[in-house]
């Protein structure tokens, strides 16, 4: 784990799965209190069309994903005292029920660990360089953003 | 100049990477993309939704106003859908 | 699992210690998009004092306890659409840094799981019948209600 | 009737659960803190932070003008510090 500040930060864009277990137990350092998981999971069914998807694949721009994701992680920081960061988001093809992205956060107060994954996500949703395209039955279609994640990043801008 | 496409507009343009010699009239991003518009008509399908679309320089979120030189790398790509 | 209305629900006060991953799992069930956890952990010094605590046990009111979490679950699926929740939290004799309460919430958008398991969490601490006594190497004491715990539920009143 | 005390009161009350027969003046909560108190000096320590003591009748929290008979249980308990 990189260190930023005093902010223990892990990255990782990787093909395999992640261990919730695994990751929460390296997030338990240096007398937390409270660590919350935001864990995202593959929809088998389109929100909007409701059409069973097979598979999906992502690609993403390696090295601007990580900057721009340490850049997040740092704006947290310094909104919310928070002791350790993991963040973990997988590539390449990925079914239904998989998990898919993983932020993990560190705290000794537990509001500040509930805010800073909150914040993470849903910034990640809206500056990560990561695109899905879905294969269902019938096509293979590039996911289109969704506005709901911009309206998401509103209320970051509102509470402090 | 390094210029990177990604999901759809990779698709459009047929490549994921090129490496072009900028031409002295392109100053900025936009330019840039008027200029890659005149090449080959790829481009003009790629950038049909030219407000939509992301652009970064060197790794970082940039505008169309950006200014560029040739050692710049350049990325253009559909706003982000992961998590 | 049981079920209230649509919400699978899980709900153990246990001395033994639970495994993130494995109630993750039973949380990613329905095409959920998104689960939250809370972990909470067990900290080595006292919050006010500084003082190192070699160990906490906990006691618990049998039957209240689940009554009163079942409530607050039931509570939080009428504000939050939400899938499934579980909750479990250890009794009798822990030491620093171990893992006290898991509260996992599944959903299908992340802003519902991460309001839902905030909320819970919230009202667990105010309301359900669970007493901690601490072990230094000076002496025992029975932890003292944290005020700020008070404060925290008051937000779920202004935010709807 | 079953009384149970938690936590630092059970310690001052010396057991966990006890087993009374309701007098027939005893009507509410407050009437039976009252009563225990007047029968044994180690109640009126225990209740001594009488305000801040909770109360749960047949496992719901209840408060002191909780009408009760004699086939509830009661327990007597500080406020909570679980999680």
């Amino acid at each position: 784990m990189k260190k930023i500040e005093s902010v223990l930060i892990k990255i990782k864009i990787q093909k395999n799965d992640f261990d919730v277990s695994k990751e929460t137990k390296q997030l338990n350092i240096n007398q937390p209190g409270a660590i919350v998981n935001f864990i995202g999971i593959v929809r088998g069914l389109d929100d909007k069309t409701n059409e069973k998807i097979y598979s999906m694949t992502l690609e993403h721009y390696p090295g601007m994903t990580e900057t721009e994701i340490e850049t997040i992680i740092y704006d947290a920081s310094k909104r919310w005292k928070i002791s350790a960061v993991t963040v973990i988001h997988r590539i390449g093809k990925l079914f239904s029920s998989d998990q898919i992205v993983f932020v993990g956060v560190a705290s000794k107060h537990r509001q500040n660990a509930f805010n800073a994954c909150n914040y993470i996500m849903d910034w990640l949703k809206t500056k990560a360089p990561f695109w899905k395209i879905e294969e269902s039955s019938k096509e293979k279609k590039w996911v289109k953003f969704n506005a709901s994640d911009n309206d998401a990043i509103k209320k970051w801008t509102e509470i402090k | 100049m390094i210029i990177k496409y990604f999901s759809w507009i990779r698709e459009h343009v047929g490549k994921s990477e090129e490496e072009i010699n900028l031409p002295e009239s392109v100053i900025t991003i936009d330019d840039l993309i008027n200029y890659l518009i005149s090449e080959n008509d790829v481009y003009k399908i790629a950038f049909l939704k030219r407000d939509l679309i992301k652009i970064a320089v060197n790794k970082s979120y940039s505008s169309t106003s950006t200014k560029i030189n040739n050692k710049d790398e350049i990325a253009f790509f559909p706003p982000v859908t992961g998590g």
